[in-house]
């Protein structure tokens, strides 16, 4: 048979840019692999040794050779046998996956911070440094990454098959993944968790850059403010330190250091201040009353969109340092004195 | 085949007639048929309208991937593939897979299997049925008046708040689809209890039995907490009540708990009986007890059991807590081992049988292959970091229709076709059906082996649009589709011709034990002429081998 | 053994009692699971929101509560009497307790009606009109509550979502209940019941006290969170 | 139950039947009375504070009397152990549902939410 030139040219080419195995570009990669490659290795063993017994038995007993059945009741070794063999199995994948499971979900402490916020249909990614991306997102290689997502709208789902990571981004809550890439490049993003019309369409890539690179990248696409200037600005003009000045006699409590400290509460609880602490505290206040002070706290739901609180959490969180502490009280002395900053950042 | 191969035991075709008296023609007319309290009738009006809605579905699946064909969004817009995707697994999952077996053959069969008249209950059996065909009406409707487009799951608060499409109508749909499977599911363990023949004990019950009850039990117990969950979800849209609602201080997780906690069960009450009916086939083209009965039987009821302890293994990226996630999964590990007992079990039958092949034994020899695969592609998507990579992609896809599909519809087909002599007193051909049976596995293999690779590359599922390097693949899957395709319509076409033209089966084609293959075929409307006494246990050949020289002695 | 209600399909009268029992229980069971769903929900949130469930819940009235409380339980008792009556066969006395207990229980329906009316008028309907006015400034509205901080005083409609959605099944299953009422009723009147057959007035006497159980449980967990003052 | 009818000991007479028993309407009108004072009971305790006992009395008086209630109003005493244990299984799979919803909530991480 003749095949045109063409049309095999076109063949050959599309073969080869057909993939049949994900790149391994993060350090978990491998350790996923690993799990998966024995997951098959005893799926196959298994799914042979059924064939085995049933083309085995269908040959050895059809019939023509063997016209006449043997009743067997049946045994209780045979049982336990198969009882006791796949249970071990099945808890050592158990074992195995819980471990891969914490190392994907728990982010070393020297991790870096990016936040993702997902929409119908995008995915819009806040760089510390106040760099911006929609449907992308730029990470040095050999580095730490962690992920701080959240949804404005429908469950969304953040997954990166190169690097084997995934988790839900949630309306209301904040989730995180971690990855540290090993090889630059681009990988895809998907929306995994179906959001409605556009689901497909909810896709982007992530750049894998050398340290250099990065470098050079954050400095181009900088927009001139970090996150916690934004926070800084979104702060005065909420008149947020009218409460929360630093002051002995405030009526808020200092927010400078608050952030990883464990606080105690009004109901007598004690919670460690994390990003999600923070937010929660913002648009629920009154379920967070830190000791010592009263349910004054405003809510602030539906009145701050989901990239403000995320610079809001930023500012909170840079506020650790004495050096920000003294800048805090001056940027808000000059912000009560002057005309409150124009509009709520988008 | 030659006669060698078979055990078929057919009445000699010249003189042989169907009996003259038979459940089809007791009554005639329309009326008698939808008015009618006769458990195998009942079965008969859910086979037809079951199969009307599979290929309805099944229509679905075939759009969907012919629009998987290209990369690129091309045959439909984004919304109607949404709309596709959403009916097929509504349609699929509560039109087909949920009543398929239990509905069909387990209404016509259960009851002559216990040695009863009928179910407990006809006239809530009929209504089942109503209630059946009412929820299959408002899914047309939905349907018609413009489609879904929340996919089955529900998700919310997609699903409250941000579809234009039809969900109340769908969500009624599946709340009264959802009260047809309740009363089956209760009909069947008031039976299964009550109304056995005298001498017909637990452990004298046939395995189809076991699985049933096992079934049952999941649907008497799970789907309520889907019928609240939908109500919610149907009042938070009309109304704008606020318990799953973010902005309103609900939990969108309590949603999928909810959800879970049924939809999970629900697919063991898809598959425990498809689980009964491969029991029974395997036995009796062995002719042999199954291996192990009692370990078959007890892991039966096992799975109904764990089956309520493992629904949150659908949620372990979606942001469980690290401690339930591992209780949950060690948990999912727990309930994979009763399906390897079965597995193993029936392998076993095999041995020391004397085996044949007719068209129900290489169904349920499809349905062991990809049984074992599905089973064991779950345990992937049950172990915890395995599962972050691997779900809502097309591993997942590739997973559940290994077992819904390769499992459950292979198992509905074996059933049918061993039980159609029965039902209708007529054989299938049987070449043609092993051509079927083949046609399908291929087709069913070619279609979704490759998606395991996908899912794997980590394409997600319900995607409209995808990357180029998918396309091979997909290329695949879709010209598998279309082999599977004509591997269900096959059986359609020849079962249908079968009606007039099959050769007359007689009492007992296939030389079985059961209770209903003592009977004549199609049955009495009341099953049995008089009570039987059962004194003999489940798969006894010696016990039939006596009987029919008893018989032959006595008639000749 | 020769009723006219006997079926085909049993071998005894003795066998279909005891089947139609079972399969009524088997419905309350699916029953049970179908508040269980709410019950959950109740649950979680009031732990989550307590001081809005709190004062949310005192906006329902304890007199109206415990009126229907009472109501209920005495229609249940009418019920119990009646399948006495039906199993010593006496017909007039189980019309007239099918009669007392279909008018307890529209006198609770009643009672539900007025505490929906109310709620209507003062916007703690959930959806579009829900006001929480009321709970973020309570004395202005004559009320000796505590204010609610306003992001709490929110979450004041989970609490009436649940309300509704609650006692809304419930009152549905009530309805569904006293349409079988009157049809049991008619049935009775003509003499059904009144030759040893018993069972619809046994199976549907199980629903009805079922519905009775759920309502013992509902009263507490919404109207009686924390009546306590200065808690 | 006459012998006759049924050549099958295993199937009808055991475990799962029991006679037909009729509760007579003296037991209801203690029961009526039991469940109304039952009520009172709760809506007195509900006005003394009682702390964290608060609910758990209020439930604890729900749950006798919706015990009283399935036992006497419904028969259950006198029925099958089959019907007990179906009763059981509601309320175990009831039981099910609750815990091992909240094992997940009452571990989150993040508190609420």
């Amino acid at each position: 048979m003749h095949i045109s030139p063409v049309l095999w040219q076109f063949l050959v080419k599309w073969l080869n840019a057909s993939a049949l195995f994900p790149a391994e570009a993060s350090t978990i990669a491998p350790y996923t692999d690993a799990l998966y490659f024995f997951l098959l290795l005893i799926t196959v063993l298994g799914l042979v040794l059924v064939g085995v017994l049933v083309f085995g038995f269908s040959i050895r007993y059809r019939k023509e050779k063997h016209p006449v059945a043997i009743p067997v009741e049946g045994s209780t070794l045979l049982e336990a046998t198969w009882t006791i063999i796949p249970l071990a199995l099945f808890l050592i994948v158990f074992v195995w996956g819980a471990l891969l499971y914490f190392r994907i979900y728990n982010p070393p402490t020297n991790a870096m911070n990016i936040y993702v916020v997902g929409k119908q249909w995008m995915w819009k990614a806040e760089h510390p440094g106040g760099q911006h991306e929609i449907n992308a997102l730029h990470v040095p290689m050999g580095r730490p990454v962690q992920l701080t997502m959240i949804s404005q709208d429908v469950f969304h789902s953040f997954s990166i098959p190169d690097f084997r990571v995934k988790r839900e981004v949630i309306p209301g809550r904040y989730s995180t993944v971690w990855f540290e890439a090993t090889t630059p490049g681009t990988y895809h993003i998907f929306c995994t968790q179906y959001c409605g019309t556009q689901h497909s369409g909810m896709i982007g890539e992530v750049t894998v850059l050398s340290p250099d690179d990065y470098e050079k990248w954050t400095q181009e696409s900088t927009s001139g403010m970090s996150l916690a200037q934004n926070g800084e600005r979104l702060f005065a003009s909420m008149g947020c330190n009218a409460c929360h000045s630093g002051n002995a006699a405030a009526r808020g409590p200092n927010l400078a250091g608050v952030y990883g400290s464990k606080l105690q509460l009004t109901n007598g609880s004690e919670v460690l201040v994390n990003d999600a602490y923070l937010r929660d505290a913002i648009l629920n206040p009154s379920q967070h009353v830190t000791a010592g002070f009263a349910p004054i706290m405003p809510t602030y739901q539906g009145q701050i969109s989901e990239d403000g609180l995320i610079d809001l959490v930023e500012y909170i969180k840079s506020l650790q340092s004495n050096h920000r502490v003294q800048q805090t009280l001056t940027t808000s002395q000059s912000n009560q004195a002057a005309p409150t900053t124009p509009g709520v950042k988008p | 085949m030659s006669a060698t191969h078979t055990i078929i035991n057919l009445p000699d075709q010249r003189t042989a007639t169907l009996p003259k008296r038979n459940y089809i023609n007791a009554e005639d007319g329309l009326l008698s048929w939808l008015l009618t309290g006769d458990h195998k009738r009942i079965a008969i009006l859910y086979l037809i309208s079951i199969t009307f809605f599979f290929f309805i579905g099944g229509a679905f699946a075939g759009l969907i991937r012919l629009e998987l064909l290209t990369p690129q969004p091309d045959l439909v817009a984004s919304d109607t593939y949404n709309k596709f995707f959403s009916m097929h697994g509504i349609i699929m999952i509560f039109l087909f897979l949920v009543p398929s077996v239990p509905a069909t053959l387990g209404n016509f069969l259960m009851p002559i299997m216990l040695g009863a008249k009928d179910l407990a209950f006809p006239k809530i059996n009929l209504l089942s049925w109503y209630l059946y065909m009412i929820g299959g009406i408002f899914t047309l409707a939905a349907l018609v008046l413009g489609g879904v487009d929340t996919g089955w799951t529900f998700t919310t608060p997609l699903s409250t708040h941000y579809l234009n499409t039809h969900v109340v109508t769908t969500a009624t749909a599946i709340f009264v689809a959802g009260f047809s499977s309740i009363f089956t599911g209760l009909n069947f363990i008031v039976t299964i209890h009550r109304m056995r023949a005298p001498g017909m004990t637990w452990f004298r019950m046939p395995l189809f039995v076991w699985s049933h009850y096992a079934a049952s039990i999941l649907m008497v117990l799970g789907t309520p907490v889907l019928a609240i969950s939908i109500v919610l979800v149907a009042l938070e849209r009309t109304i704008g009540i606020g318990v799953f609602d973010p902005t309103k201080g609900g939990d969108p997780l309590l949603f999928q708990h909810l959800f879970w906690f049924y939809s999970h069960p629900a697919v063991y009450i898809m598959i425990l009986p498809g689980m009964g009916v491969i029991s029974e086939v395997i036995s009796t083209f062995s002719r042999k007890r199954v291996f192990g009965y009692t370990a078959v039987a007890f892991s039966s009821v096992a799975i109904a059991l764990f089956g309520f302890f493992v629904w949150a293994h659908h949620m372990f990226i979606m942001g469980v807590s690290n401690y339930s996630a591992l209780v949950f999964s060690l948990l999912t590990m727990l309930v994979a081992v009763p399906s390897a007992i079965k597995i193993f079990n029936w392998a076993f039958t095999l041995q020391k049988g004397s085996i044949t092949f007719e068209t129900p034994m290489l169904y349920a020899f499809g349905f062991l292959g990809l049984f074992t695969i599905g089973g064991m592609t779950g345990v992937f998507l049950g172990a915890l970091g395995m599962d972050i990579h691997l779900t809502e992609t097309y591993f997942i896809v590739a997973h559940f229709h290994f077992v819904m599909v390769g499992g459950m519809l292979m198992a509905f087909l074996a059933g049918i076709h061993f039980w159609w002599p029965k039902m209708t007193g007529r054989m299938y051909p049987e070449s043609l059906s092993k051509l079927a049976a083949v046609t399908t596995f291929i087709g069913f293999n070619l279609t979704f082996l490759p998606q395991f690779i996908l899912g794997y590359l980590g394409m997600p599922r319900r995607y409209h649009a995808y990357p180029p390097e998918f396309q091979v693949l997909n290329v695949l899957s879709t010209a598998g589709a279309t082999v599977l395709g004509v591997g269900y319509m096959l059986p359609l076409l020849y079962l249908g011709w079968s009606l007039k033209y099959g050769a007359i089966a007689g009492n007992n084609p296939w030389q079985a034990t059961g209770l209903e293959w003592q009977i004549q075929s199609p049955p009495l409307t009341e099953n049995f002429i008089e009570t039987p006494i059962v004194d003999h246990e489940a798969y006894d050949y010696e016990w039939l081998a006596h009987k029919t020289e008893q018989e032959v002695t006595t008639v000749g | 053994m020769a009723l006219p209600q006997h079926r085909h399909h049993f071998e005894t009268p003795e066998q279909q009692r005891e089947a139609g029992t079972f399969g009524m229980w088997l419905f309350l069971l699916t029953e049970i699971m179908f508040f269980g769903g709410l019950f959950f929900a109740y649950l979680l949130y009031r732990n989550w929101y307590h001081d809005a469930f709190v004062v949310a819940s005192n906006q329902l009235s304890i007199p109206l509560g415990a009126t229907n409380t009472a109501v209920l339980i005495g229609s249940g008792f009418f019920m119990a009497l009646g399948v006495w009556a039906a199993e010593v066969k006496k017909k007039g006395l189980l019309v007239l307790f099918l009669i007392l207990t279909t008018v307890l229980g529209c006198v609770f329906l009643g009672v539900k009606y007025v505490e929906y009316h109310e709620k209507w008028e003062k916007h703690h309907i959930p959806g579009a009109h829900f006001d929480v006015s009321e709970f973020v400034n309570p004395h202005a509205y004559g009320l000796k509550e505590q204010p609610l901080a306003p992001d709490m005083a929110q979450k004041t409609q989970v609490f009436f979502s649940l309300y509704f959605a609650m006692t809304g099944m419930h009152a549905l299953h009530m309805i569904i209940g006293i349409v079988l009422l009157f049809w049991l009723t008619w049935r009775a009147h003509r003499g059904e019941f009144s030759s040893g057959y018993v069972a619809p007035i046994e199976n549907f006497g199980l629903y009805w006290h079922f519905v009775d159980i759920v309502w013992l449980f509902l009263f507490p967990l919404l109207y009686l969170i924390n009546r306590h003052p200065g808690a | 139950m006459s012998e006759q009818h049924f050549h099958d000991p295993a199937n009808i007479t055991n475990p799962e039947h029991a006679e037909h028993h009729i509760v007579t309407p003296a037991t209801y009108c203690m029961v009526f009375a039991g469940l109304l004072v039952g009520t009172a009971i709760t809506v007195g305790a509900a006005y003394i504070d009682l702390g964290i006992l608060n609910p758990v009395v209020a439930l604890a008086i729900a749950s006798t009397k919706a015990v009283i209630v399935i036992l006497f109003f419904m028969h259950v005493k006198y029925q099958s152990n089959l019907i007990k244990m179906t009763v059981g299984a509601g309320f175990f799979t009831f039981l099910v549902l609750i815990t091992m919803t909240l094992s997940d909530y009452m571990s989150r991480a993040w508190g609420l939410w």
